[in-house]
């Protein structure tokens, strides 16, 4: 099983969840984070004082898949987070060694 | 600069000349004064009190960018007010329909009292009028909130106050020709919320909706900051609709109690509503229902009986709801419903006048249809009617040449960004 | 249906009559009136205050389902009181227990001055005490916060009002028995904080304690605005105390200077026993204390000089901080402490008069024992007494039907969820 | 202890002894009582506002250690007023330099006018005045914002509200010195924002600078709070400035009308220049453009024109941003800029009178430069720079007291960690 | 070593920590996040316009263990956060390459 | 690729981006969490009602490195992190099994 996280723009997120149920996922956790890469933040004066801010608002999803759909739920993200503008996003995809369900004991594959 | 400069003297004379006198005090009655100069105060809190009605209604990336719209009409349309707009509201009759130049700059404006208002300072009767200049066109800005140029916003308040506002509110309460007519409005349904709230439609639909409407969800961000605005909405509304009683005593008691009465019954009826309608009464329903009935009992407060108040907020609160969901069904994106709100409001409660009005409340007033007077209504029509078709007509102006000059709306990236960030360069949390 | 259309021109007639006349303002003082009005809309204030003084306490989920509470008193109590409130508070006396219902509906309410305040219009004494009998009831819902069906809720403030806050009124201040007895309470330590605070316990004890109290941590989710509402509640305190005073002048200032001086001494007081119990002076505990100290003030403000006044303030701030601990000690969950800072305020505050109150403030009022009148303790420990014992059994009686009825709480999975999901389908915050 | 039991009797008799006595009401007037009372309320108000505007400017984990600073204000020097900071500042003149003791806990204070307001109680004057005494020590907290020890605060407060405020209060107010030279403080320009101003500017530097001061971002938490607390103060300023004329009517009138007016032209003045030398127009340089206007008018407002205020607020709004910038340039940390707004502010309007004072809006007032009279701005300067220099030189004296006994600040790791958990225990927030 | 990662309801939090506790674990940390899954959102109305909200509120816990303890710290997740209804949560359990304790700079097992 | 995670002091995190960004760092990603470990929390009294608070806030940070760079990006965290008080935190170190930037879709170590 492996572990798709995206760090996408917030106002993206309601297309990216289309797409992904649309891809078959049946579950997924987002946590604010913020965020910079190629996209700089902006100066902000506050009283006359200025400051840098270097991190601007993003989303982060979480979506736990087995191995062969990784390829599906990558695609299904880049489909709805993509604006072709800088700050898209990126994806990072780890491995997973095991999965519970908290609720049955249920573990592995059939847990996701 | 050198004719500039030669003109200093003669500017500083005109600052300089007080056009305040303390003399001959003796008609002022300090009960009434007081009264006046707290109603003032009330009604000057209605607009951070709007600031932050509007400011939890929108997506946390834009709160500043929605407060600053009601906090920086307190600036410019006070200043408008005082150079031109008191003088074009209230000063001496031209023809019916403007007031003339002669008070440019307060001049000649004082302690003494009025023929507004007989028994408080000229000025104080000024600055009370102020407070209502400066919250009307801060009320249009729940239409399109979210995605106006600030630029933009600053030109349209300080046309729209000049040649909205004033002219309207000299019609009717500076002696102007539909007072004439006699139409009746207590507090401002016609002068301050039909013209807003139409004002508001029409630039609902000339800026256009927000990005993402309807399909993204754009529910309010802090709906504690919401009601918080609310109670100092309701609170500052018994200046705005007791004060307008312009003296303390019997009328004034009359349109607090109206004013407070219509408030409840609405608030109840609005989450009635919806709980028949949706299953669930809502924080959110209330806050919106108790501003429905107040700004629906503003033209009546003081001219009909309590029980009377009682029915206007129910039926604000009925009609009021159902107006809002008219926007789903047309289709324009008054983000804050101010139309929705307001302008409806506005005119139902313009309308009551000529249903519930009655002389026994106030003999300067009229009696409406149940109390035997059909012509009332009638008058409140003409009012209502050409109240709201000059403000739409001036408002798509004024509208259009704002967005052929500056643009009215902010570029797509930075409405994803939101307002704060592009438009004033901070943001509202930092948690 | 054809019965109820035939009664349709009765209802007509009934709401049209005004019963408000303009007549004869000769007696009305400006002065006095303004300060009424005024008094009124600050009370009018203290509700939305204790919305987000409570607001801020409960945990997130909860939030606008607690602010709630508060605010659905402004309208549902409203007509209550319009209704049928009033006349049973404050209409002719029926055997020293209640009013008749000869005002109905206001009915012979005009503008004509009453006997309770006769230099103001009778609707003026009638709004500002209808924000009494609002914000009332609304102090019991801190006592059974997070947990509370909304329906039951709205039931449950109806039957309160008219069956408890009522009677008590009329008993104390609508010429009742209790006030022919010489019990005295200024502005509301029995009529409206003992009354208050025994139901809030009887409450906490009947819909039990919260899920997970006392071993989850169940930590104020936003304290600045708790103490926002705080402040309001100290503003608004001044229209409470002085107000009750019925007119301006010298007995509305003792009142006021009272009330802010007791409402500092207790907040000093409590951060200083909390410094000295737990090594820390808290915000929260200063905001705690500030309320206990007004509440506590409330029946004495205008008996007692300021110096007893600061001494009040003190015993509120160390007795209700002891009153406090009592519920960890007994074991109910009055979550929000309105039985520990209302009831035990209240009750405090009324025997102070015992104590403490001197004709020489108020020639209307009595001596109290320091002053050489034992007798006075014994009257002021009756009303306090029977008042206490009357609404504890009339608020269990209540609380029970509707527990059979309808049900007092709601189920545990919403209670996991929070009120504003389950009870009204929306959120606090969007961040 | 034996001794202190002896004593207890006449302690007891202090305490009981009404100084209040309702006799003689007649010179009273209700109009004139109503609004002072009012205008107590509303400047009482503005303490929970400065916390609020004060809190919403600091990081997350200070925001209850600050609105503590202003909150515990209230509690701390009603107390000290009522037993001897009213005596001392009003009290029977002693020299020209203090108020005898002969008011120790407003002995002989009643409800009979006083000399400085004839129509209203003298208590309504006590308490007034006490909220401005109150106020004022919680201005100064902005300049140590973020790092000062609880316990060394209230230490401070007390020492600076005994020997600064209440000294200046008393020759500028009281009948002493500086007033039989002349000098004019409509409401405070002087007394409170002059006094306020220069020991933040003291303090600032005897504190020294916030860990991580400038490198470390140290953005406001949460702007819309800030905002609240200015609209806030806004609206309890009328109170301050309008309130100070100490009876209703043409002053009060024209000092609100001022008021408000310098309120709205340094908002406006504020965001353009911040445009121009920004790129961009800030919601919190709106706000703290229009403290800068209340401040600067304060003394102003009821001796000058309103459209001498009108000039008094632009150049409020230029000012003041400049001396924002200096505390970058010369280095010291007044973290919410106290001395930049309130000591430049008060200053700054301090000498506007000078300039433009006229005798025709205020007869009890003086003429200034343009009004042909060059002396009064000596006599300002005179004013202005003996109170700057006697409030930094006893600043610094309890500063450094404060400093040597129990230390001014809290360690670093405590700073890191943040005021409200290590000074009080508890936390802001749990979202 | 690895890292076991859960999503749970906010209102077990504190049973989960005590379990873990009691299952000898040192340290931890949690972050507010969002997540849908079985147990979907709900509707709510906001002014008459309706909002499909379909993400609930969880916490989500990490805790790095030593390898020979994931079985343990697993079993004092669920025995914390079980309630048997809809939305209990999930366990996802990720390698972990590396461990280092910033204050010490020591790494591997004992940096945990 | 390697996913470095650091649980640190708020108050550090400028100087770990300047040191970061130092090392060569394009991007990362940042969230509020909470924590306990060494450092406990603190009793808060509110009414009366003590509470212990255990966890204190923390803020995470993510930066996604090619393989090789991992050890520069440790030491350039610990340098900025750095207190030597109990608390300083901690860094996590998981394997990527891939990278995909959203915008452009390219994947592997190019896509950092
Ligand atoms: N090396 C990295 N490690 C962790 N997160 C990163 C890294 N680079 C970028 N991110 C995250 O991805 C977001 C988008 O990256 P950015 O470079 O701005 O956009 P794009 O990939 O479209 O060029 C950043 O805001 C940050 O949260
Ligand atoms: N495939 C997934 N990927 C990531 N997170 C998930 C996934 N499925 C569920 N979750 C998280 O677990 C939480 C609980 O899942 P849910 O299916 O509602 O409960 P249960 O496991 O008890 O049936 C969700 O709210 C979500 O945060
Ligand atoms: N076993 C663990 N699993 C997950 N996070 C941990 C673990 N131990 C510590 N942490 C995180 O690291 C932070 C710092 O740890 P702590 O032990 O207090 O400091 P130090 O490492 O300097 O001794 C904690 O607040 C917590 O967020």
């Amino acid at each position: 099983m492996k572990m798709v996280s995206a760090v996408i723009k917030h106002y993206r997120l309601d297309e990216v969840r289309k797409a992904l149920l649309d891809a078959g996922v049946q579950g997924m956790t987002i946590v604010d984070v913020k965020g910079f890469g190629r996209q700089k933040g902006q100066l902000e004066v506050y009283r006359g004082v200025e400051y840098e801010v270097t991190f601007l608002p993003k989303v982060k999803i979480e979506v736990a898949v087995p191995d062969e759909r990784v390829e599906d739920v990558i695609d299904a993200i880049i489909s709805g987070a993509r604006t072709g503008e800088i700050g898209d996003g990126k994806i990072f995809v780890y491995d997973l060694q095991d999965v519970v369900r908290i609720r049955t004991g249920k573990r592995g594959k059939e847990a996701i | 600069m050198k004719g500039f400069c030669r003109k200093i003297p003669a500017l500083l004379a005109f600052i300089l000349t007080p056009s305040v006198a303390l003399a001959a005090e003796g008609r002022i009655d300090t009960g009434d004064t007081t009264w006046l100069l707290v109603s003032a105060a009330l009604v000057m809190l209605m607009t951070p009190g709007l600031a932050l009605f509007y400011g939890g209604m929108v997506r946390r990336k834009n709160v500043l960018g929605t407060i600053m719209h009601s906090f920086i009409a307190l600036a410019v349309i006070t200043i408008q007010w005082i150079l031109i707009g008191y003088t074009l509201s209230f000063g001496p009759d031209v023809n019916g329909f403007i007031g003339s130049l002669a008070w440019f700059g307060l001049k000649g404006v004082g302690v003494e009292p009025s023929s507004y208002a007989p028994t408080v300072p000229h000025l104080a009767f000024m600055i009370y009028q102020a407070m209502f200049a400066i919250i009307t066109p801060a009320l249009i800005s729940g239409a399109f909130a979210e995605r106006m140029k600030f630029s933009a916003y600053l030109l349209f308040i300080l046309l729209w106050a000049t040649f909205v506002y004033d002219p309207v509110a000299h019609w009717i309460w500076g002696g102007g020709w539909l007072s004439k007519l006699g139409v009746l409005d207590f507090a401002g349904g016609i002068v301050v919320h039909a013209t807003a709230g139409v004002s508001a439609l029409a630039a609902a639909i000339i800026v256009g909706s927000r990005r993402g409407y309807p399909e993204e969800p754009m529910t309010p961000h802090n709906l504690p900051m919401t009601v918080l605005g609310a109670g100092l909405l309701w609170f500052g509304w018994f200046g705005f609709n007791a004060g307008s009683a312009l003296a303390s005593g019997g009328l004034a008691t009359v349109a607090l109690v109206n004013t407070h009465t219509a408030a409840a019954s609405a608030t109840l009826t609005w989450i009635i509503v919806e709980w028949l309608r949706y299953g669930k009464p809502t924080m959110f329903g209330a806050a919106t229902g108790c501003i429905a009935g107040l700004a629906t009992i503003t033209p009546a407060a003081g001219f009909v009986t309590p029980m009377s108040a009682l029915i206007i907020g129910i039926a604000a609160g009925i009609i009021c709801f159902m107006g809002l969901k008219a926007k789903g069904k047309i289709g324009y994106d008054d983000s804050l419903d101010a139309f929705g709100v307001h302008g409806i409001g506005g005119v139902l409660g313009t309308l009551s006048i000529g249903l519930l009005a009655t002389t026994a409340i106030n003999p300067g007033g009229a009696n409406g249809i149940l109390y035997g007077n059909a012509h009332q209504m009638t008058v409140q029509l003409i009012g209502a009617g050409v109240v709201a078709l000059y403000s739409l007509v001036v408002s798509v102006i004024i509208l259009k040449i704002i967005d052929w000059t500056v643009g009215l709306r902010i570029d797509e990236e930075s409405e994803v960004q939101g307002l704060d960030v592009t438009q004033h360069g901070e943001e509202g949390y930092f948690f």
